[in-house]
């Protein structure tokens, strides 16, 4: 399969439009796509029923960065990103119901309840959450790299962080270091265009940022292209595990606003927004190659996205009869090691604890 | 008038009065303001004197403090304070710091203002208090308005005052409506920086509380009230300078003190405040002083264990706090600690 | 032994007992630290394990914290813990909160050290403490060292210990040499964290003190005793958690209570120590609690103003702290104030 | 006169290398960087003499940088800088006096003594000091130009960082809003090859300054060339005033050690410090030129240089007189405005203030 359109690169040579799938491969990109993309529509429906609380911020129309750069790696590589995370958490291999416990903040959820939206984890699939500080998780994520070639265990790290991010000063910090070492990581990118409300240009003097590295390669990718992605992924890696640090810009859109009270559409124009999903929806591509290649008929198809659905419902509703995480979870997870030191509630006469 | 537009009046009425005043933050002009607080502004004002900034607080916080120190009046929003963490080195070592360190030629006349503390259901890393870790340093007025007449009142006293002011407001308040008098409406009124506002007078306890809590503590007053308990409450209003004599004096009418606030306890303002009062009224309390404060944990996002990570209107009203046990506790603390082992 | 050895062993030992363990900052390989703490590691451990970062702390402190995240065990060194507010918000909100949110998953066994506080003739932009700051925060423990035992024992344990610490070292204590006991020197010694030690015992009052100020205290104890004063010092060691234990029970002891420290006074652990004190043992109380702590001021350069800046000896020894005047003022806070009006 | 070394260029063309000048031009540079050095050594002994404290950095070395950029502008244009400060203020008109007071901390200092050596200030001349926290002088530097153009009264700001400092991820955030906004900022990176300890290369992947700026342009300069400096500056303050930041790299180097505790000679090696000394010593290239010119005898030279010494024991035997501040100094200028509140000193009953 070719990609969309090539890449364009910085400091180093593009890799193949070319690149190897098989059906399987096309079905299951579908059908993870499917699965995220009706995920983040019930979110919105639980958070407007007031199910979910506070921050909640969607990943719809981005879903082809999660699931390319997923079919690129495994899981001993790490993944960390900012708070728009519950679909790198989805192709991390978490389930729907830790998803919706957790945005209900019940016990069944991938943090207990206690983290929310904005901090899904998966430490056992190496994905290190979910952080709600613009930029910060790019550090970490160097860090996590660092962390490999410490160990030697040949794998690599992914660092995601939005358009408005990559002005963050300790993005430049990192990437300075992470040259100087060597360190195997990949920064992703993802180009929603929009920080928020501030389109990309109003944020970046120079909003090529697969070209911010500087003195660090880079590659522009077709963010809505899931086959664009694998191919940069793999790409990235290598180079990642030979010559250090790369940088990816994905070319993405988010179809939400920014978070649940942002309506997304004071800075754009619908059309704008209309001409994406007609034009470039990561999930319509993979439909049209499926079926050109007649891997499925329409019918199929619809079935997959039918059966989705159900799972996603029935998640929705085995997570709303996980129960409210116990009170005395308010001083677990503390510390790892809580010394048996006594912590007080807001009245510390009547709610005391001795940290476990 | 709710917290809002009294916030947004006052920021339109500072720079319709001194055009060295000006705005800068992430999303303060085009979108109206994370939460609206800069509504109409850009229109008004123009891009000049309303900067939608990056997402880079170091760097924009960095631009606000030279400018400052160059003449200008600027206003810094930090979307909430929580990032102001990223920008924390300026506040305290750039703007704290160059009047003294200068002997008065670097002036830094300055505001950074923006949410604090705790809201609804956004989890750990958005929910910390700094009223605290700003208080604590000298060279900063650090500012907590409660109501309507508070965050006008304050938020012009801030503008107008030569020295740098972290202005800690409440996302959860913004939405609140206050009833406010012709004087405040003024385009002239400003209330005093470094004193406390009695909120309501009592004589049998003095309840201490800034921001949201406030409100708690009216309400706790209310619930007393019906016990037969007369508590005065009083407005922090600001955290630094700390209103030490308006404290001790409702102490020594009182002789009973309970602090409260939505951040953590250890170091917190009311460990500050029960200090003072030792120090300045220790023979005038009758009991000990009871410190009623966030839950000593990261904020956690579950609405159960949120409600009980933050004080509540029945942590303050809880009668036992005040009933009349100083006697017995003051020969025999095991009594009044209900045994529990120290 | 000199605490700056005491920190060193600490370090090697820590190093060659567990692979994960590397060191990060500024300097700390080639250079062999800033402040020599770091001597011989590079050499010793190569540079795979001893990090020479450039001067971007919020870059290379994130690093660390994401290497804790895989389950390395970073020592970060700050040149001083001034710059570590560059890093604050990884301190903040990517070590301490990570475990609670994650509900486990995301341990962070990584220690911040470097010298905290004042120093001499740094002026204000190079003497802050930040013990206060940090020791508020759940999910970070706290730790300050006096002596080279105290060094040892805590590094080690904060090293071995699965959670962020934050380790706040004195740049004036590096040189200074104390005895020390063959256990001490036992590769295996290790303190515990959250407990105080009684450096000194006593009975008519209770001084509590952390890093350089425990010196002071003895100091002041010795001129006390010359006057038939037993004073008792508590070296605090760790600042959270703090050891509320010991404290109340030297304070029921002794019934008067001094705490020193050398930072700002505004909400700080002095001030937290004497809400502990008066909510557990406000009965045993004989006299309000003295806080001697930094002046409210920034750090002046000039010697005498820098003298005047932070507590002196004398200042913990005046007499008339503990004097016999509890009676007195306990009905005439006037009086004992001197007149001052409040 | 020409420039030592051609410029080397970043997205800009080079300004010419021919520097207009005339011989008093040339003597007031002379004596200046005599002077600069002179007070610099002394300042050295002085801290020997343990009458200077703490942390005290030296700038003989790097004196042309100060020169030359004051040459080419105005006390309206704005200079912040960090912590090796002393050079920089006696260029913007401050005096030995000030200087020696400030150093032994005493009242006839720039800043009454509660400064130091770090926080040197001269507000009236456009010197927004002194700042010992690296890098943060540069957005401070930003805010600077940030008035200039709110007031538009046509100057500049020049902000002075290290080549430790230009790694600082708060650079490129200011740089980046600076470019955004247009400011009149000239970033300039005085590269003396050294942080401390570490070398440029062991500090920065790229450790080309004036490329550093990605899409701002840059300028490489020889620092130890005032007339370079001058031609830079001047270059800049054109292109600031029009088109926003521009970066000059300032080739240089700082003879001393970082501060007084370092010897400064583990690192690097003796030769290489008197190699810089022998050939590209900025006082001794003036030296020649004036000499070259025949507008002064090597005589009248040593004369200005043994007047500089004397004014330079002059100042040193003045600021020893100065007395130490006022105890009561301690709780001035906390506040501009104190709200006659009660400020403590240590022990709080027995010092207190009411601040002014
Ligand atoms: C340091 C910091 N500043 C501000 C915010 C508030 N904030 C949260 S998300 C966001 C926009 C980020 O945009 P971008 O990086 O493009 O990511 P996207 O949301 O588009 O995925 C802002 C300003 C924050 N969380 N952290
Ligand atoms: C944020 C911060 N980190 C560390 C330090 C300690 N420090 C002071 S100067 C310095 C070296 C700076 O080198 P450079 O920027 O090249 O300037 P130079 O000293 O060479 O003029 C360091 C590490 C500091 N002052 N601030
Ligand atoms: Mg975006
Ligand atoms: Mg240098």
């Amino acid at each position: 399969i070719e990609t969309s359109v090539p890449f364009a690169t910085h400091r180093c040579d593009p890799p193949s439009r070319t690149v190897e799938t098989n059906p399987q491969e096309l079905l299951s990109f579908f059908r993870v796509m499917a699965t995220m993309r009706r995920m983040e529509i019930a979110a919105d429906s639980l958070y407007k029923a007031k199910l979910i609380r506070g921050f909640c911020h969607l990943y719809d129309g981005q879903e082809a960065v999660a699931v390319g750069m997923e079919a690129a790696i495994t899981k001993k590589d790490s993944i960390i990103t900012a708070y728009r995370d519950h679909c790198t958490f989805l192709g991390r291999g978490g389930t729907l119901l830790e998803v919706f416990s957790e945005l209900m903040g019940r016990q069944g959820g991938c943090s207990k309840g206690k983290g929310g939206s904005m901090h899904f984890y998966k430490k056992d699939s190496g994905f290190y959450g979910g952080h709600g500080i613009v930029g910060a998780q790019v550090p970490l994520g160097c860090g996590l790299a660092f962390a490999h070639k410490y160990n030697k265990d040949d794998a690599v790290a992914f660092a995601l962080y939005g358009d408005g991010a990559a002005n963050q000063g300790q993005l430049f910090e990192a990437l300075n270091i992470s040259a100087l070492w060597d360190l195997p990581v990949i920064l992703v990118c993802e180009n929603n265009h929009y920080g928020m409300g501030t389109a990309e240009w109003r944020a970046a003097k120079s909003p090529a940022y697969y070209k911010r590295g500087d003195y660090v390669p880079g590659l522009k990718v077709d963010g809505m292209d899931a086959f664009a992605v694998k191919q940069a992924c793999k790409f990235a890696k290598e180079h990642a595990l030979k010559s250090g640090p790369i940088i990816l810009e994905m070319d993405t859109y988010r179809y939400h606003g920014h978070s649940m009270s942002d309506p997304g559409s004071t800075y754009r124009t619908r059309d704008e927004i209309s001409g994406v999903r007609q034009e470039r929806d990561p999930i319509e591509r993979i439909r049209k190659l499926i079926l050109a290649h007649d891997l499925a008929t329409e019918k199929e198809l619809k079935d997959i996205e039918k059966e989705v659905r159900k799972q996603v419902d029935e998640a929705i509703a085995e997570a709303k009869e996980s129960p409210m995480p116990e009170p005395s979870e308010l001083f677990t997870n503390v510390y790892v090691k809580g010394l048996g030191v006594e912590a007080y509630g807001a009245d510390r006469k009547e709610v005391r604890a001795v940290l476990p | 008038m709710t917290v809002r537009d009294a916030l947004n009046t006052a920021l339109d009425e500072e720079m319709s009065a001194d055009p060295k005043v000006f705005l800068m933050g992430e999303e303060v002009g085009e979108y109206q303001g994370a939460y609206k607080i800069t509504k109409g502004l850009l229109d008004k004002y123009g891009p000049e004197r309303v900067l939608d900034t990056p997402i880079t607080e170091a760097g924009f916080t960095g631009i606000g403090v030279g400018a400052a120190y160059h003449g200008l009046k600027p206003v810094i929003e930090f979307m909430t304070f929580n990032f102001s963490m990223q920008a924390i080195d300026h506040i305290i070592n750039s703007a704290a710091k160059s009047n003294y360190m200068s002997a008065g030629q670097m002036s830094v006349p300055i505001v950074f203002r923006g949410p604090n503390g705790a809201a609804s259901g956004v989890g750990a890393q958005h929910s910390h208090c700094y009223a605290v870790w700003y208080a604590s340093c000298p060279g900063l007025k650090v500012l907590a308005p409660y109501s309507s007449e508070d965050a006008r009142g304050l938020l012009k006293a801030a503008i107008r005052d030569p020295d740098p002011v972290v202005f800690l407001e409440n996302e959860l308040l913004y939405g609140e409506t206050f009833p406010v008098s012709a004087e405040v409406l003024d385009s002239s009124f400003c209330l005093p920086i470094g004193k406390a506002k009695i909120e309501k007078e009592g004589k049998d306890v003095t309840i201490t509380a800034f921001s949201k809590m406030v409100g708690y503590a009216l309400k706790a007053a209310e619930i007393l009230a019906k016990d037969g308990i007369s508590a005065e409450v009083i407005n922090l209003r600001s955290i630094r300078p700390l209103d030490r004599n308006t404290i001790n004096a409702s102490v020594r009418k009182t002789n009973r003190l309970v602090t409260v606030e939505e951040g953590f306890p250890q170091h917190g303002v009311g460990a500050e405040i029960c200090a003072s009062v030792v120090e300045e009224s220790f023979g005038y309390l009758d009991a000990p002083v009871e410190r009623i404060a966030g839950a000593d944990v990261p904020m956690p996002y579950a609405a159960n264990l949120e409600r009980l990570a933050v004080p509540q209107v029945e942590d303050i009203s809880r009668n036992h706090l005040i009933s009349g046990i100083s006697e017995m506790y003051m020969w025999d603390p095991c009594y009044y600690w209900g045994g529990t082992a120290h």
